[in-house]
C-alpha cells in the first residue's frame, strides 16, 4: 500500500473507533507492518499540526487514539453541553415512556413499538443519564430502563408509580404487535447486532 | 409461453412491466393491449397475488380491459374520463420502470460495499446526569399513550383492502355493462358502414376475440339472423 | 475567524458529534453565517476527495455529518461491523429509490408511483434507520426522506450522487401524476380515479 493510501486508511480507522487502537492492530488491518504505521502516524499528526486541522493523535505507548485539536476546545465544550443541556426532543419523550411502561425492554422491541429506528435517541437518552441499560446473556442482547436519577427527579421509586402503569404497561395493541414481529425481531438481533459502542465513557 | 405465470409479483405496474420488457416493447398503447391476455390470465389464475395487493390488480385490470377492446374494435367509443385513465397509465408505467431502472442500480451500487461509517453521537463524551426541565410523569403518561395510539396492526390492511375489492368489482361490473352496449352499437355502425364483406368480416373476428375475452357472449338464434351480443355469462375478473 | 481556523473548528465539532449536524448549530458555535459554513465545508471536501484523505463530509439539506471515505470501507469492515448492508428487496429498493429521487414524499406518492401499497416496505426501511419520516402540520401527513445512513451504504456525500439524479428527481409528468394524487380524500377513492386507497393512517 503506498503511503498516501495507507494514511487514508488510518484515518478512517482511527475515526470510526471510540476506544484508543492497538498499533499492531491497525498494522494487521492494513496489511503493513507496525514500523510503517508508526511512520505514518507520526507524518499524519505533523499534518496536522502543520495545517492545523481540527485532529490530533494521541499516542501512549502502543495505542493511538484519533481527538479534536485542543485549539478548538471552545467550542467543543459549547457544542457538548448545548447538546447535553437540550430539551427532549417529541421522539426522545416517546421512547423514553416506552422504556418507563415497558422496560426492560430491548431496542428491537422499542423500535417495532415505534416503527422507527431508535439508535440515536438511544444513545442520548443514555448520554443524558435518563436511560440505562444492562446486557443480557441470552440473545436479547442489551435491555434499557428508566434511570435511578431520572426516576427521582420524576418524584417516584419505581416505574410501577408511573400513572395508570399496571394498565398501561399491559396495552394489548402493543403486546400484539410485539407478538407479530417476534421471529423478525430475534433474526435481526441474531444477524445485526447492537450498533452502539459498549461503552460510554 | 406464459413463464411470468409462477412468479410472484408486488403490482399490476410491476406486473405489466415485467410482460411488457419480456417481449422487448416499448410502453405504448398498443404493446399494452398485446400484453392484455397474458395480464388477465395471471389475475385469473390468482395464486401469485397477495390478498392486499388484489385491488390494485383489478383496478388496473379494467382499464387492460379497455385499452385491448378499443385495439380490437378502434370505433368504440370512450368517454375522455377512460382516455386520461388510459394515458395516465402509460406515463404511470413509464415513470416507474424509471425507478426500477434505478433500483437495480442502486442494489448494485450497495453490493459493492463501499460504505462510508460515522461515530456515534458524542463518542467519547462522559455520560452526565441532566434532567430534562418541565417533564413530569403525566407527560410520560400522554406520550406513552400517542406511541399506542399510532401503532397500526398489520391484520387492518387485508381487511380494508377486502372492502375496497368490493366496489373495484363493482366498477368492472360497471365497465362491462356499458362495454357491452358500446360493443354492439360499434359494431351495428361498423357493419352498416362496411363498404365491403371484409369489413364485415375484420368487425365479426373482432367481435369473436371479445367472445374469446370472455367479454361478451354471442347469441344467434338462426343463421341469417342478427346477431344479438350479451354480456358474458361467466365473470373471470 | 480565519478560513483555516473555521475548517479546522468544524472538522472538530463534526468529529465529536458523531450524528448530522445543522448548519445553523456550527454556525452559530462558530460566530459566523450558515453561508461561510457551507463554504468552508465545501472546501473541506473538496479537499479530503483531492488528497484522498480518510474522511468524506456527507450533507443533505440543511445537515452535515462527517464519515470516512468510503474507499477505506475494506479496512473499516474489520473493525466495525455495520447492519446497514443487508440485503434489500426488490420493493424495498425501489421504495428507497422512489424516496431517495422524489423524497420529501408522501406515502400516498410513493404508491401512486409503484402502484401497490408500501406501509410494510416503508415501516421496515424505518426501522432499519434508511428511511426517516417528518410530521407536516398540513393534512398530507408524514412525509419520507432518505436518511443519512442509506447515503453512507451508497458512499455517496449527497442524493445529488444518486445515478441518473437530474433525470429522475426532478419530472413534470411525474409532477403532475403526483399533483393529481393530492390530497387523498374518501370522496376521490370511491370515484375510483387512479388513486389508491391510504389503507393505513
Amino acid at each position: 500500500m503506498d503511503s498516501q493510501k495507507l494514511k487514508s486508511a488510518i484515518e478512517s480507522l482511527l475515526f470510526v473507533s471510540g476506544e484508543p487502537m492497538k498499533l499492531a492492530k491497525i498494522a494487521k488491518i492494513c496489511g503493513v507492518s507496525k514500523n510503517e504505521i508508526i511512520d505514518e502516524i507520526e507524518r499524519l499528526n505533523g499534518e496536522y499540526q502543520k495545517e492545523e486541522r481540527g485532529f490530533s493523535i494521541i499516542r501512549k505507548e502502543d495505542l493511538v487514539q484519533l481527538a479534536t485539536n485542543p485549539l478548538n476546545s471552545e467550542f467543543v465544550n459549547q457544542l457538548v453541553s448545548s447538546e447535553l443541556g437540550s430539551e427532549l426532543s417529541r421522539s426522545a419523550l416517546e421512547v423514553l415512556s416506552i422504556v418507563g411502561y415497558r422496560g426492560p425492554i430491548t431496542r428491537g422491541q422499542i423500535e417495532t413499538i415505534r416503527g422507527v429506528n431508535c439508535s440515536y435517541v438511544l444513545r442520548s437518552l443514555m448520554i443524558k443519564g435518563l436511560v440505562e441499560r444492562k446486557e443480557t446473556a441470552d440473545i436479547r442482547g442489551y435491555l434499557y430502563e428508566i434511570s435511578f436519577d431520572f426516576l427521582k427527579t420524576l418524584g417516584v421509586t419505581c416505574v410501577q408509580e408511573l400513572p395508570d402503569w399496571k394498565n398501561l404497561s399491559k396495552n394489548e395493541k402493543i403486546q400484539e404487535i410485539l407478538a407479530d414481529s417476534e421471529p423478525e425481531t430475534a433474526a435481526e438481533i441474531s444477524s445485526g447486532g447492537e450498533k452502539l459502542p459498549e461503552t460510554v465513557s | 409461453m406464459f413463464s411470468v405465470q409462477l412468479e410472484k409479483f408486488e403490482g399490476p405496474l410491476d406486473l405489466l412491466l415485467r410482460l411488457i420488457e419480456e417481449q422487448k416493447l416499448d410502453i405504448t398503447r398498443l404493446n399494452l393491449a398485446k400484453v392484455a391476455d397474458d395480464y388477465l390470465e395471471y389475475i385469473r389464475a390468482n395464486e401469485g397475488i397477495s390478498l392486499e395487493n388484489l385491488a390494485e390488480f383489478v383496478n388496473i385490470a379494467s382499464r387492460i380491459i379497455l385499452i385491448k377492446s378499443q385495439s380490437i374494435l378502434p370505433t368504440l367509443e370512450i368517454t375522455a374520463e377512460e382516455e386520461k385513465e388510459i394515458v395516465d397509465l402509460e406515463q404511470q408505467l413509464k415513470e416507474y420502470q424509471k425507478f426500477k431502472n434505478a433500483a437495480e442500480k442502486i442494489g448494485e451500487m450497495r453490493k459493492k460495499g463501499d460504505f462510508s461509517f460515522s461515530r456515534d453521537y458524542l463518542l467519547g463524551v462522559a455520560a452526565a446526569y441532566s434532567a430534562p426541565k418541565n417533564v413530569n410523569i403525566f407527560d410520560l403518561k400522554k406520550a406513552f399513550l400517542k406511541v399506542v395510539s399510532e401503532i397500526v396492526l398489520p391484520e387492518k390492511i387485508p381487511e380494508e383492502s377486502v372492502r375496497e375489492i368490493v366496489t373495484l368489482e363493482e366498477k368492472i361490473e360497471e365497465l362491462k355493462k356499458s362495454l357491452t352496449q358500446r360493443v354492439e352499437t360499434s359494431f351495428q355502425a361498423l357493419s352498416s358502414s362496411a363498404k365491403d364483406k371484409v369489413e364485415i368480416i375484420v368487425a365479426f373476428l373482432a367481435m369473436l376475440e371479445m367472445v374469446k375475452q370472455r367479454l361478451i357472449d354471442v347469441e344467434q338464434n338462426s343463421l341469417f339472423e342478427d346477431i344479438k351480443i350479451l354480456k358474458a355469462e361467466t365473470s373471470h375478473v
